[in-house]
């Protein structure tokens, strides 16, 4: 399924185009995402637990960067296997534009497919699911990244690290 | 050629044929006390639950079990590699469907996933629970691959192949052509044309697939519990691909939680099964759980078929021309071919009408996904609902009604034995006073007046047609030509036993539609004793004599006309010990009631069982040289036709909601002519439940699938069944043409109620919906595209 | 299709109840009526570490009327609501929605408080609550607290329920002189998660609407308040051509999400065919309620 | 494995038995009672061959776990087959042909046994309804609906009124 969405961040574009490649930002902020280990500039080993009521499965897989034209966009893309479960991939297209000096208009077009027992299980619910796990996934960056000055590299971790616990306090 | 009897005219003791008589199964089956597969217990019985691929197509890297083996209980993982050591693939092709081709296919796959929900490697564990704990725990790693999904672009060249071995994802074309077509289009009056979808679909037995295997190491025997439609060939299937004696497997199958073609196929995770019996040497089970099932039963009717028909002025047709497209998954299925289905639909086409032009190509190509196969009624709905749509067309656009159309253009009654366009012979068909029986129960007038009325105030229910012919009784023409070893015979052995009672055993066998039931009648009628003093053996390869099983609607045809026979043979055996003892002429003798009676007064001259005391007891007293066979197997197999067609015609009476899409049934009405009827009763329930069927693939079901091949229905609640609280009350008529290929003269019913309500419900659809020039014309006609259709919501 | 390994453990009491949530952990689940837990589980869609039973717990059970509002018990079966003379004089809503879950077997077993936690978008039960201004009451070792219907579901089966919370009970204002409603759903058959449906409730004095809750259920990610359209319909009439005002109006209230059945256009077409028809159905019971 | 021990009574007999705890009731009267009556098909509480009467009301078997059964009763069709209490219900099954295959018939015969306690007069829409979370394959219900309809008619012109 093809989804897209907006999102207003308070903050510069080289700090989000910062964040954006930032390994700790994504693992803060991809929904679920209990580890993300850099392998080289552009690819990522992942792992994320995905808990939507009673469905719950556990990914592991790889995020890759690419398309890369910094600091205005790039293509941010992820598969991974859920074993019984069956496997999810998706891909987002990533675009960064000035709101100002101090703020940036993220806009980003997401593709996302899955596969196996949760497709053959999940015809009712994965649009939307998808479409909620995307949004969590921006706003979460837009708050983990907004509210903060450029420089302020390991407070913006510690802040979003605030937040990731808040997340599993809640699933 | 036969004369036939009608049985209904001897009214006498014994006439069971033309009966509703109940069926000796149910007392049984209504108490919960049958015995279907998974009801079955052996000691020391494993169980095998299967790592099915969540890819459309993938590299098979790597099997990792080490993990799964941890969990107490968990026995044993097997792969495709060490099953194929003692297991032979199977190519699914038959060499009169020329040009077939497909690939070897294997217990489980050696390299590549190739179907979403394709079995990639076994568990065997305690328990299902725990088997399935151990799948849990399997680390298979895979490769994606890119999909074929689309059938419209499977033969493209930029398309990847799925078998490079073939050279191409062409599995079979062939075009079934005769007349002048390009001439008869050329001189056409009106020409009409549509594409046409049918949705592909399952069958969904209740009862899922099941299977329990016993290999015994010592004495090299095999038994098999299995849900199937075909012991005998599945003990060839066995001992051919895994190397055994065909007399060391033996088949089993008590009860059969309905099959309706899906159990009459080889599944890959069956022979595992079996295989892994072999291999253990103890009892394996395998009971398809409903989620595996969607994605590993047969799927069937995947089709587009783009169709054109020519008229003249006089309102008649001169031309058929179609070209159908079908996706049949990665492999052609053994041992009957995906292939068949298609070429069904090539030689169905136009079947009722009489007209002498016809072009119908049928092209089916592979695909990522699920296998299908033979179906219940496979190709008819499609078929039917190609005819019976450009047949409305075609009325529509000569501004006649539907009915006198097809009364112009249907097959006299008359004109039979012929063959039609698409070169099927015909022995005898009853379409004009089937319409006319139709008309005497619908009141159609009165249907069009209230459509009238009620459109008036906004309400828009439709009546639609479709008149249909069903192919029964196959010949060896059907699959055992084409190299198959499928046996088109049946057999039936009876015997009386010592205490007067009879036994008769069938190579058909039961499903639900009543096999024992009138196997039964027609025996204890054969024989002249009451009915409930015959029991009927079906479903066992060592105890039954050999045949072809249930399929095709062949149960009455060919195993009736054998029980018949069979029957006969052991009345006339039983006479002769008689006229012996009596010292009277077989001739004047008789057996009526389970007495041996004179046939001139019907005056009892001895009890059967005294005959049988005699016999088995105090042979000493009979002439030394005294022929006393009691138990007589004869079998039947049709000659002159290679097929005996059934027809009939439906109507379907139902409202559109057009602000929701969803569409209302409120009656429908069948009239089969399925020839000489055994039990007026059970023909009605398979119509019945032949017609839900067909209401079923026309307005819910839906193997639905991504673009990227991911089957996307796994619970009973995405795909929709035909429930009762939608279901119309359907009224069955019949006309009766008894084949003249037997002395029983019956065809098939089992089929008709399916291969004619698409077409129908299609019709009466778009009956409602012409004054709002809306029209769907792919199935199923989900609220979406009628909503579509009537321009409510953007295509 | 077994479930995978767990424990089970029954709590007769509130009290065990969190005790034993304590002691399992966080991945321990509440059973209550288990019609939609239990095949879940058969699928493996999750892997709990234990099921904690309360269907036995007796202050989870029951239906009354303490003032002007009716306390229905988390645990109390669709079957017995549907059954209730509470429910039918001062609830109807409810009353009417109970025939639209699933079929009787189901309902037997199936919970109010089971429905609203697990807060399946294309339910009936949590858009009738949200419609009907319910409050939702949660405990916890920890204590009570209240939770309006409205805050109370946020997504696909995501709620304002803390893991160590259940519902205990729900409590919803008595219909009063003046108060409609109707529910309309659109299923392919009877008893399937509905396509599009609708939950309506509102109040009518002096012949205009004073106040009115369109909720709709399967046309969004939970029940889906409709402003825009009740907008349109407060302190007017209830006369057709406000009706067709208001179906109009609607699109500006949802964003549907496609399935099996249909894409977004359909939802968005089928959210005013159920409104219409919800609204038309108070009205017709208008006219034909004695002057 | 997790177990549980319960004692509850199935068709009149008192059984204690250990369970795992994930193990649901048509498991549990299939596996280790030996009660193959109730059939499990689809195993997500869809189908209705399940069917079972739990402390008097259907349940889905497949959606109830046997470890909560503890103090409880539990009739199946066995049960109610040797108690005679649907031998009517039956009878018309099998004059009807109201069974095919026979694999949803227990589920089937449960879901009408129960609407007739509680409806004699029903309509042929309400047998419809009410079966209609019970799937058959073979017969496209009519049969079973008439099954129903025979056996209320029969039930109210003959014997007296419960």
């Amino acid at each position: 399924m093809d989804m897209t969405g907006e999102q207003k961040i308070s903050a510069p574009r080289q700090t989000v185009w910062l964040a954006l490649n930032d390994a700790e930002v994504l693992k803060a902020c991809i929904p679920g995402c209990t580890a993300l280990e850099k392998t080289s500039d552009t690819e990522m080993k992942a792992a994320a637990t995905l808990s939507v009521g009673p469905v719950k499965a556990s990914f592991t897989g790889n995020v890759t960067l690419s398309e890369i034209d910094a600091p205005t966009s790039y293509v941010i893309s992820g598969q991974g296997s859920g074993g019984v479960a069956g496997f999810a991939k998706g891909s987002a297209k990533v675009v960064l534009a000035d709101d100002g000096p101090e703020a940036t208009l993220l806009t980003y077009t997401v593709k996302a497919d899955v596969g196996g027992k949760i497709a053959q299980l999940g015809g009712r619910l994965i649009d939307q699911t998808a479409k909620k796990l995307a949004g969590e996934f921006f706003k979460s960056f837009s708050d983990a990244v907004g509210p903060h000055a450029p420089d302020a590299d390991a407070e913006t971790v510690e802040k979003k690290k605030g937040f990731f616990k808040r997340l599993l306090g809640k699933a | 050629m036969n004369e036939n009897i009608d049985p209904r005219a001897l009214d006498r003791p014994n006439s069971y044929i033309g009966k509703s008589v109940p069926r000796p199964n149910l007392p049984k089956l209504v108490e919960g006390r049958g015995q279907f597969v998974d009801d079955v217990v052996l000691p020391r019985m494993v169980h095998v639950a299967f790592v099915r691929s969540p890819h459309a197509h993938a590299k098979i890297n790597a099997i990792n079990g080490a993990e799964a083996l941890k969990i107490p209980g968990v026995l044993r993982i097997v792969t495709g590699r060490e099953l194929a050591a003692i297991c032979d693939p199977w190519v699914a092709v038959l060499v009169h469907l020329a040009g077939m081709k497909s690939a070897p296919q294997y217990p489980l796959p050696l390299e590549r996933a190739t179907w979403h929900g394709e079995a990639v490697a076994a568990v065997v564990a305690e328990s299902r629970a725990l088997a399935e704990d151990g799948i849990a725990k399997v680390d298979v790693d895979y490769d994606p691959l890119p999909a074929v999904a689309d059938m419209e672009t499977a033969l493209a060249p930029t398309t990847p192949l799925i078998h490079a071995e073939l050279g191409d994802n062409l599995c079979f074309q062939r075009t079934n052509e005769s007349g002048d077509v390009t001439a008869a289009f050329k001189a056409a009056h009106k020409i009409v044309e549509a594409t046409f979808h049918t949705g592909r679909h399952t069958g969904v037995t209740l009862e899922p697939r099941s299977i329990l295997a016993d290999y015994n190491k010592g004495s090299g025997k095999l038994v098999v519990h299995h849900s199937t439609q075909a012991p005998h060939m599945m003990q060839g299937v066995f001992a051919k691909h895994l190397r055994m004696p065909e007399g060391d497997v033996r088949v089993i199958c008590v009860d059969v939680g309905g099959s309706y073609g899906i159990k009459v196929h080889v599944y890959p995770d069956e022979v595992a099964t079996v295989a892994i019996a072999k291999l253990m040497g103890r009892p394996v089970k395998f009971i398809a759980d409903r989620l595996e099932s969607f994605g590993s039963d047969i799927h069937a009717r995947d089709h587009r078929i783009n169709g054109k028909m020519a008229v003249d002025a006089e309102g008649r047709i001169t031309a058929i021309d179609i070209d159908d497209l079908t996706g049949i998954g990665p492999y052609s299925v053994y041992p009957r071919t995906s292939a068949v289905e298609g070429n069904q639909v090539i030689n169905l086409v136009g079947g009722p009408y009489d007209f002498a032009n016809y072009r119908a190509k049928t092209t089916v190509v592979l695909q990522n996904k699920t296998p299908t196969c033979q179906y219940r009624a496979v190709g008819h709905p499609i078929a039917t609902t190609v005819t019976e749509g450009l047949v409305d067309l075609a009325a529509e656009a000569l501004g006649m009604d539907p009915i006198a159309f097809r009364l112009k253009n249907l097959m006299r009654d008359d004109s039979y034995p012929r063959t039609s366009p698409a070169g099927m012979k015909f022995e005898g068909l009853s379409h004009i006073k089937s319409l006319g029986r139709l008309m005497d129960m619908i009141d159609y007038p009165l249907l069009r007046s209230e459509q009238d009325a009620m459109r008036a105030q906004g309400i828009y229910r439709g009546i639609g047609f479709a008149a249909f012919i069903e192919l029964t009784n196959p010949s060896p023409f059907m699959y055992g030509i084409g190299g198959a070893r499928i046996s088109a015979q049946d057999g039936c052995t009876v015997r009386i036993d010592p205490d007067g009672s009879v036994v008769a055993a069938t190579g058909v066998t039961e499903q639900g539609q009543g096999t024992e039931g009138i196997i039964r009648q027609i025996v204890a009628e054969a024989v002249g004793v009451p009915i409930h003093t015959v029991r009927v053996v079906t479903g066992d390869t060592q105890t039954t004599p050999y045949g072809g099983g249930t399929w095709a609607c062949r149960g009455a045809g060919i195993g009736g006309e054998a029980a018949l026979q069979a029957g006969i043979a052991t009345r006339a055996a039983a006479l002769r010990v008689a006229s012996a003892m009596l010292q009277a002429s077989a001739g004047t003798l008789d057996i009526v009631n389970g007495n041996i009676v004179d046939r001139a007064t019907g005056a009892v001259r001895m009890p059967l069982a005294e005959l049988t005391r005699i016999v088995y007891f105090r042979g000493d007293t009979l002439p030394p040289d005294l022929p006393r066979e009691l138990m007589q197997t004869r079998h039947f197999i049709t000659k002159e036709f290679p097929f005996a067609f059934t027809n009939g015609i439906q109507a379907s009476w139902l409202e559109v909601d057009v602000e929701t899409g969803l569409v209302k049934l409120l009656k429908h009405w069948v009239v089969e002519d399925c020839g000489r009827i055994i039990n007026p009763q059970l023909v009605d329930e398979q119509v019945r439940g032949g017609v839900v069927q067909g209401i079923g693939g026309a307005l819910y079901e839906h193997c639905a699938y991504s673009p990227e091949g991911q089957l996307l229905v796994g619970s009973m609640a995405d795909y929709l069944v035909p429930m009762a609280a939608e279901m119309p009350d359907i009224e069955v008529g019949h006309i009766e043409t008894p084949t003249r290929e037997s002395l029983l003269g019956a065809k098939g019913a089992g089929e008709a109620g399916t291969a004619g309500a698409p077409a129908a419900i299609m019709n009466a659809i778009n009956d409602a919906l012409r004054p709002l020039k809306a029209q769907v014309l792919a199935q199923p006609f989900s609220p979406e595209r009628i909503l579509q259709a009537l321009g409510k919501v953007p295509t | 299709m077994k479930s995978p390994d767990f424990a089970y453990v029954r709590a007769d009491t509130l009290d065990a109840a969190f005790r034993l949530k304590a002691q399992h952990g966080a991945d321990a689940r509440w059973l209550a009526g288990g019609q939609s837990l239990l095949a879940a589980l058969a699928f493996r869609l999750s892997e709990p570490t234990a099921l904690i039973d309360i269907s036995r717990i007796d202050v989870l059970q029951g239906i009354a009327v303490n003032g002007s509002m009716v306390r229905i018990g988390a645990g109390t079966t669709h079957t017995t609501i549907g059954e209730s003379d509470i429910i039918r004089r001062h609830v109807p809503l409810l009353a009417d929605a109970v025939p639209h879950i699933a079929h009787t077997a189901i309902r037997n077993r199936g919970t109010i408080g089971g429905s609203l936690a697990f807060a399946d978008p294309a339910a009936e039960l949590p858009a009738c609550c949200v419609a009907l201004e319910a409050t939702f009451v949660a405990a916890s070792a920890k204590g009570e607290r209240r939770i309006s219907a409205r805050d109370f579901f946020h997504g696909v089966y995501a709620t304002a329920l803390e893991n160590d919370e259940l519902l205990t009970a729900i409590e919803i204002p008595a219909a009063v002189a003046g108060d409609h409603h109707a529910l309309i759903e659109i299923t392919r058959r009877s008893g399937d998660y509905a396509m599009a449906g609708i939950a309506v409730a509102l109040r009518r004095s002096d012949d205009k609407i004073d106040r009115v809750r369109l909720v709709f259920f399967a046309l969004g990610d939970k029940p889906v308040v409709a402003h825009v359209a009740a907008g349109v319909l407060l302190g007017t009439d209830l006369v057709e051509d406000q009706i067709e005002r208001a179906a109009k109006a609607v699109s500006a209230d949802l964003d549907p999400p496609g399935d099996l059945n249909g894409g977004p256009e359909m939802k968005r077409h089928l959210a005013q065919v159920v409104l219409k028809r919800a609204l038309l159905q108070i009205l017709n019971n208008l006219m034909r309620m004695p002057a | 494995m997790t177990t549980n021990s319960i004692t509850l009574t199935v068709n009149g007999d008192q059984v204690r038995r250990d369970v795992p705890a994930r193990q649901h009731l048509i498991d549990f009267l299939r596996l280790d009672l030996g009660l193959m009556g109730s059939h499990v098909a689809c195993e997500h509480g869809v189908c209705g061959a399940c069917t079972v009467r739990l402390d008097g009301a259907i349940v889905r078997g497949c959606l109830v776990l046997a470890a909560s059964l503890h103090g409880s009763t539990v009739e199946t069709i066995e049960g109610v087959s040797d108690s005679g209490e649907i031998r009517d219900l039956q009878d018309a099954f099998i004059a009807r042909n109201a069974a095919q295959c026979g694999y949803c018939t227990p589920g089937m015969l449960m879901t009408a046994a129960d609407l007739l306690k509680s409806n004699a007069t029903p309509t042929r829409a309400e047998i419809r309804e009410h079966i209609s979370g019970n799937y058959c394959r073979c017969t496209g219900y009519q049969a079973i609906v008439d099954a129903v309809e025979t056996t209320a008619h029969k039930r109210r012109s003959s014997g007296p009124k419960p």
